[in-house]
């Protein structure tokens, strides 16, 4: 299940809908990335997240389908916020859903990867000296790359 | 007519989200489109960058990949949410 | 913050309060796992779990100082369980907080490691077979090596 | 007297969760605690397995470990929460 939208969301009230849809499930996995409120340029005052629709959309979808393709998942959920948010706000959800914790921890993990990485969004950080735009880290490319097919 | 799409710190760079425009005779593909509009607007090579990624009709594409009137090219620097 | 208690909790509202304590965190990873409703012996009926107080406690809180040595953490949460469940009634709750994801899954990996292998715990399965104790699989074990500090 | 505490399927071999008793003055340490226990409820080994541990007082210990009235002995088969 993925859904993308402007609407605040909340990660406990998604855990318990998430876990009343894991029918069988052994353990659930969750990330929940929220806005800091510190950046190196100063104090977080918002963060503005763009997408490109459907674009957007099927990628994180095809992500998602390669994860139950690599790991036995009895459910996975992504929200994604757009819009702009707080500092402290919600940004992202994943939630995954297995019978041993080992595929549960490593397909949540999986998928964060990818939205960090290869997601299409772009992100714009407000703060006390101005607006920047944020890319990848290099670690967050480092990330990504442990999941790569040999 | 090509509708052209700026994403993130483009948006910025080319002063607008979008714009609606004929694409010159010369212009046939991506690679074409990138010198042509980067000097028609004069940002010093910002669009030719190799991390900026093109998309056509929403799929992202390969330099050089054919344009014409009637598709929506979006300019995408580098992505990631999360 | 560590509880073990004979009362059912609600993943989803202890990971929205533990997000109101995780100020200034960029990610939360939580782990909860649920009683599974079927055993190689048949359905699950019950499962009970029985805990060494103070030793229990002990062992676990020795466990969370050593994620916060090894990870940076904002908030680190874990609630067990014991006593008698039903099938996906929630056993064990598990909550990392972090600037950076990575330590966050990491933190709440080791700490499950931790409470499948060396926690203080016996556990009893219920089926229609009869009751069985439950041992740590050899799997178990080999998630909990990975931690070792060479 | 010492109380002795038998936990997960223990609790199941030796019938009971707990007993108090008074240790026979043989019985000066925990591999003795086992040998003797072990024969005196014709238990066939059960409580000389070394996957279980002893904890005196609270505390793990390795055998031999001394034991005597007043202590607190429990008998632990591999333990696993989760």
């Amino acid at each position: 299940m993925l859904r993308i939208s402007n609407e605040p969301f909340d990660a406990g009230r998604e855990l318990s809908a998430f876990e009343a849809e894991a029918t069988g499930a052994g353990g659930i996995v969750s990330f929940t990335g929220l806005v800091r409120d510190h950046a190196s340029s100063g104090a977080v005052r918002a963060l503005t997240l763009q997408a490109y629709s459907p674009m957007t959309e099927r990628g994180i979808e095809t992500a998602m389908a390669e994860a139950r393709e690599r790991w036995p998942l009895m459910a996975l959920k992504v929200i994604h916020r757009t819009g702009e948010m707080a500092p402290g706000e919600a940004i992202v959800f994943v939630a995954a859903a297995s019978i041993h914790r080992r595929a549960a921890f490593e397909a949540a993990d999986f998928l964060m990867d990818y939205l960090k990485t290869e997601a299409v969004f772009w992100k714009k950080e407000a703060t006390a000296t101005g607006e920047h735009w944020i890319e990848p880290r290099s670690q967050d490319y480092q990330d990504r790359a442990r999941w790569a097919k040999v | 007519m090509a509708q052209l799409l700026y994403f993130g710190r483009l948006m910025d760079t080319l002063g607008r989200p979008e714009e609606t425009l004929t694409l010159p005779a010369s212009v046939r593909d991506t690679s074409a489109l990138r010198e042509w509009l980067d000097r028609d607007r004069g940002l010093d090579g910002a669009l030719l960058e190799k991390t900026i990624r093109l998309a056509v009709n929403s799929e992202i594409v390969a330099d050089p990949h054919p344009v014409s009137d009637g598709d929506e090219i979006a300019f995408m620097p580098p992505v990631g949410g999360g």
